[in-house]
């Protein structure tokens, strides 16, 4: 029966056979795999590794939001769209090279920026998100929406020769055995002013830079997917949220620094996780106008 | 006495800047820094002056609004003290010890 | 003129506009990487993003050594080879891609596996080589073979949940400033026992860790390429070579440790060297029989 | 006396396993052990004694050859103190210091 998430195909083993034989994995973490459902918000430079590798491993279920077309200056860092699709919405250009990489996982396109009107309803059908967006106000939009949607947000991000890595609202309730985590709002409650802002269009950025940090939010991922990857990881975060930054230019070129937890009067932990919208906030407003959220 | 003496040794820190940061500050992304132990009042030194020291001293760029706003580090700089959020560590009122690093990063928004 | 390496044509402008924007590339920069040869050997799970980035940032000529075909096994991890592509020469699969992605780069196929009498031959050819082979005898030739062409070696592996990088041989011949890079060699002169080794396919291996890997590779190689991207790091590894960790596992999940430097009484560095050849070296006999060479 | 005292404060230092090392010791990444400051004959506690000293304490896997041969490290395992190479630092000569942090790594071979 296709799209059964209770067994696997003979070809399914010989396709994951590689990491299945770990026992990190093993069929039950590879029906957990088949059995969920990410959404990729921005098909970008980050966007575009996450979601190959993401497909390639075999998350059943892989959403793709993006409301922009390719262009040829994408193209030296957002490895799945090719020359050819030039001009073509990203969603049909990811989904089409997706589908070459992985015809056994299902895509969902959302052809739409994300915005205030329907970023909570497009969150509440995945079961973890990444946002691989572009600017201050779509950062904390996505967040915003994780939040009320209950759901861990995988975050990225790069400039020039710099990435940024962190896994925010996780778990996005508390447990017995962990406090909920920090949203983005909770770490970053102010907004930084209009015009310290680059962007990659303006600042410029290398793909390897940038595809790091993609292949990363694939792998954090994973470990939120599957329980047994991450116990010597969970153990060592207990003093605080890890955030990882890479610089090409320095060595060590990695650094991993601890941030706080989630802040109690944290205005999306609190008010808007209780009034379950985002309807009557205005992000434009919030982060200034050198932000519009209608632009990914 | 002792207070002078002290202050006299100085306080050597290590300050690093990154994320864009490092461009208001001669484009060098690492600074040992050696500061007062006590500040004009006689109290130990802490992260509010250093931010201070930085802007009228460190700092080659004219834009201050870049780095600081209202007397504080402006949003979207993460301040860290060897490694930890400062927000763990007292903020402002932290008072620094010898060799430690303060890094300040400023969050990227690309993708 | 197609192929100049002195001017680019206006729809190169366009394409890597975003990384010449940034001082440390700008027009010399893409000049640099045009002009640049860079062999990559082995197209599996670091190849395959390695040469992925690459063939993007506009590597004016990139060769591809690989004597497998494709598997279905292979493609949870190796996201430029198609499942339409099984059964073809991993090269041909690779060239495909990679065309696909950028055609103003001349992409040239090795469809062989590299062997003592044909490596120095082939890396001769290049100016930078990229190691992203998978058994110990072929890490041995390679370096062996790069220290014989003079250029510089981006080393990197990975198995389960870790990875390791390197940048070997670099420089390959000392400069007034710098000694010469220790090769693979000089760091571990004796193989380890057969019996000590995993191959991905008997260990297992997760498609983000090879991946980071891989993509890292990419970058060290840019970063050979165009020196306004090293400064800092150069300046910070005079105490020695770096040796980049990763373990998905552990928090933090990177670890950089510094190694010796060349050692005097290498073989590759004095005796090869000197003789030029590899062609009476026995690296099966060398390494044991569980590493046959000619099977990359 | 003294060399006794010292001896009986043991010398804490953390022993680390990665490239599947950790298989060996009972699959646990970090050990946090405390060695005797020297050893039977009174020598300084160095690297030799202690790889003996997990070979003969802390190998959960009966298969020694996997860790050491001919009394060293086997070839393949990289030793790092405190970061590095322990071929910058003496090797088996090199004297434990507390806190000390000793990383074996197994070379990977996969891609
Ligand atoms: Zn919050
Ligand atoms: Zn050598």
């Amino acid at each position: 029966e296709p799209g059964c998430t209770r067994s696997l195909k003979v070809q399914e083993y010989k396709r994951y056979g590689r990491q299945m034989i770990m026992p990190e994995v093993g069929l039950s973490g590879q029906l957990a795999l088949k059995k969920a459902r990410v959404l990729i918000v921005g098909l970008g430079g980050l966007g575009s590794p996450a979601a190959a590798y993401l497909a390639a491993a075999g998350i059943g279920t892989i959403g793709l939001v993006d409301g922009d077309k390719v262009e040829l200056s994408n193209l030296h860092r957002q490895i799945i769209h090719t020359a050819d699709n030039e001009g073509m919405e990203k969603v049909d250009s990811a989904r089409k090279f997706l589908h070459s990489l992985n015809k056994e996982i299902k895509l969902v396109a959302h052809p739409y920026h994300l915005s205030s009107k329907n970023a909570v309803e497009t969150l509440e059908e995945y079961d973890v998100v990444l946002d691989c967006t572009d600017r201050p106000a779509t950062r904390y939009l996505v967040s915003d929406a994780a939040v009320i949607a209950k759901i861990p947000l995988v975050h990225g991000s790069a400039l020039q020769t710099e990435g940024q890595l962190m896994v925010l609202n996780n778990p996005p309730i508390a447990t017995a055995s962990k406090k909920k985590g920090p949203c983005y709002r909770c770490i970053w409650p102010k907004p930084p002013p209009p015009q310290s802002i680059l962007t990659c269009g303006e600042g410029g950025i290398l793909g390897p830079v940038v595809g790091v940090i993609g292949v990363l939010m694939a792998m954090e991922t994973m470990k939120i997917l599957l329980p047994a990857l991450r116990t010597n990881a969970d153990e060592s975060t207990r003093k605080g949220t890890p955030f990882l930054l890479y610089s090409a230019y320095l060595n060590p070129s990695f650094k991993s620094v601890t941030m706080r937890g989630a802040r109690e009067n944290c205005l999306a932990c609190t008010t808007m996780a209780n009034g379950r919208t985002l309807k009557n906030y205005g992000y434009d407003t919030f982060c200034g106008l050198s932000c519009p959220v209608n632009i990914l | 006495m002792d207070t002078d003496s002290k202050s006299a040794q100085g306080l050597p820190i290590v300050v690093e800047f990154s994320g864009g940061l490092e461009l208001l500050f001669s484009n060098q992304r690492k600074h040992k820094l050696s500061l007062p132990s006590r500040d004009g009042k006689g109290h130990a030194t802490n992260m509010a002056y250093l931010v201070r020291y930085l802007c009228d001293n460190l700092m080659s760029d004219a834009r201050q609004d870049m780095f600081v706003v209202d007397d504080t580090v402006r949003p979207g700089v993460l301040v860290l003290i060897n490694d930890a959020d400062w927000e763990l560590e007292g903020e402002h009122q932290y008072e620094l010890k010898k060799n430690d690093n303060v890094l300040f990063v400023s969050t990227l928004h690309g993708g």
